[in-house]
């Protein structure tokens, strides 16, 4: 299935897009998708791993699954405040 | 309450709306820009946030203040987009019967959100480097105190 | 800056008076008159100073907050006379270059106030009942939470 | 020799008036000048007990001598805030 996969701050910069389409199996995990994009996007690959991934605005652990239609995103280490 | 936001943050208006007859006590924080991390000096930041899910964290941490003391009013509102030096990017209020539930909840909520709620720092200098700011989770554990640490990764243009 | 009034306190005009471009934070605490402590209606406080001593020790707080924390700048300033409910009798507002120090700050300068500053306050109820609240040792010590417990002594009128 | 003594909400209205002289000995403490308090209002007793004393805007123990001029009060349990 193709999931959209929202990108923020410095992560946004390193891909290049504010959202991106992958490509994961059917029958796939957070840790499937993280795989997806460090294939996909090399220079995320520092980041990514110290980054948070977030399905339909919750955190998710590397074995949640996901379904077509989820909201995905990738959360870097957040700095507001 | 909870609020993200482009405009300046009315923080007299929210410290005015959390205030009550019922409520002794009143505790305000305010995030303001500062002029200088360390000895680098920042011209503005630009907040920016993952909306949807910012504010459904920002509304958890309500919940939670108001599960965990005996609070009147909550209201977290945070800015988005560019400040300036002295702006507030963040304010939260709480109003209690005692002084004790205003201030453990004032603070939880901010420090919880510096935690947890997906908004993201990008800061530039006068000579036009910056960057986002994206703490490595030591430094962050390591409290507001150590934040003139956090890492700024990459040059913006 | 410490200071005694009679007039309505502008907590805005002291916050904003506390906040500059070299500080991150900044926390406010207010105090302000409730409608009931427990089951007793109040209608109006009076509070009463010891002038000269209460600017003193007032002064000396915020001597020990600057030698405690790293702040900027430091206000309290505390409202004698008639107040109605829903009325800031008391305002502390902090600012420093990260959080933790606003926070602690300003809770340790309202906490030190209530314990140390000669200022009473005279509840009155909508029928004409009240006295002057003289806490004892003990209840005093054991934080706002208990405040409602305080002693209240004798009728006035 | 006469101290003036200051005194304040309850206090004041247990000994009618919001400053009172007070006669102790020339050489004399704050303890004396309890003693003397407690003679002339009984009413104040309790509330004394319970009250700190000031000299010259800083709060005295027992032991501290007095001296003509010094500016005395009687602080009763504060509850500002």
């Amino acid at each position: 299935m193709t999931l959209t996969v929202h990108l923020f701050a410095r992560a946004r910069d390193l891909a290049g897009s504010d959202a991106v389409s992958i490509d994961v199996p059917a029958v796939a995990t957070v840790a499937d998708l993280r795989l997806a994009l460090t294939h996909r996007f090399p220079a995320l690959g520092d980041l990514l791993a110290r980054s948070a991934v977030a399905v339909n605005h919750d955190f998710a652990d590397d074995l949640r699954p996901l379904s077509a239609g989820d909201e995905v995103a990738v959360i870097p280490p957040v700095s507001g405040g | 309450m909870v609020r993200l936001t482009h405009n300046p943050i009315d923080y007299h208006a929210l410290t005015e709306a959390v205030r009550g007859p019922h409520y002794g006590a009143v505790a305000l924080f305010l995030g303001t820009v500062r002029d200088l991390t360390g000895d680098q000096v920042t011209e503005f930041l630009v907040y920016e946030a993952y909306p949807p899910m910012a504010e459904k964290k920002m509304a958890e941490i309500e919940a939670e203040v108001r599960r965990r003391w005996t609070v009147g009013e909550v209201a977290l509102v945070h800015r988005i987009g560019r400040l300036g030096v002295g702006e507030v990017s963040v304010a939260v209020a709480v109003s209690a019967l005692h002084r004790a539930a205003a201030f453990d909840a004032c603070r939880y909520a901010i420090d919880t959100l510096k935690e947890l709620v997906p908004i993201w720092k990008k800061e530039t200098a006068p000579d036009g480097v910056g960057g986002w700011v994206h703490p490595t989770s030591e430094l962050r554990n390591a409290e507001c105190g150590m934040r003139n640490k956090d890492t700024i990764e990459g040059d913006a243009q």
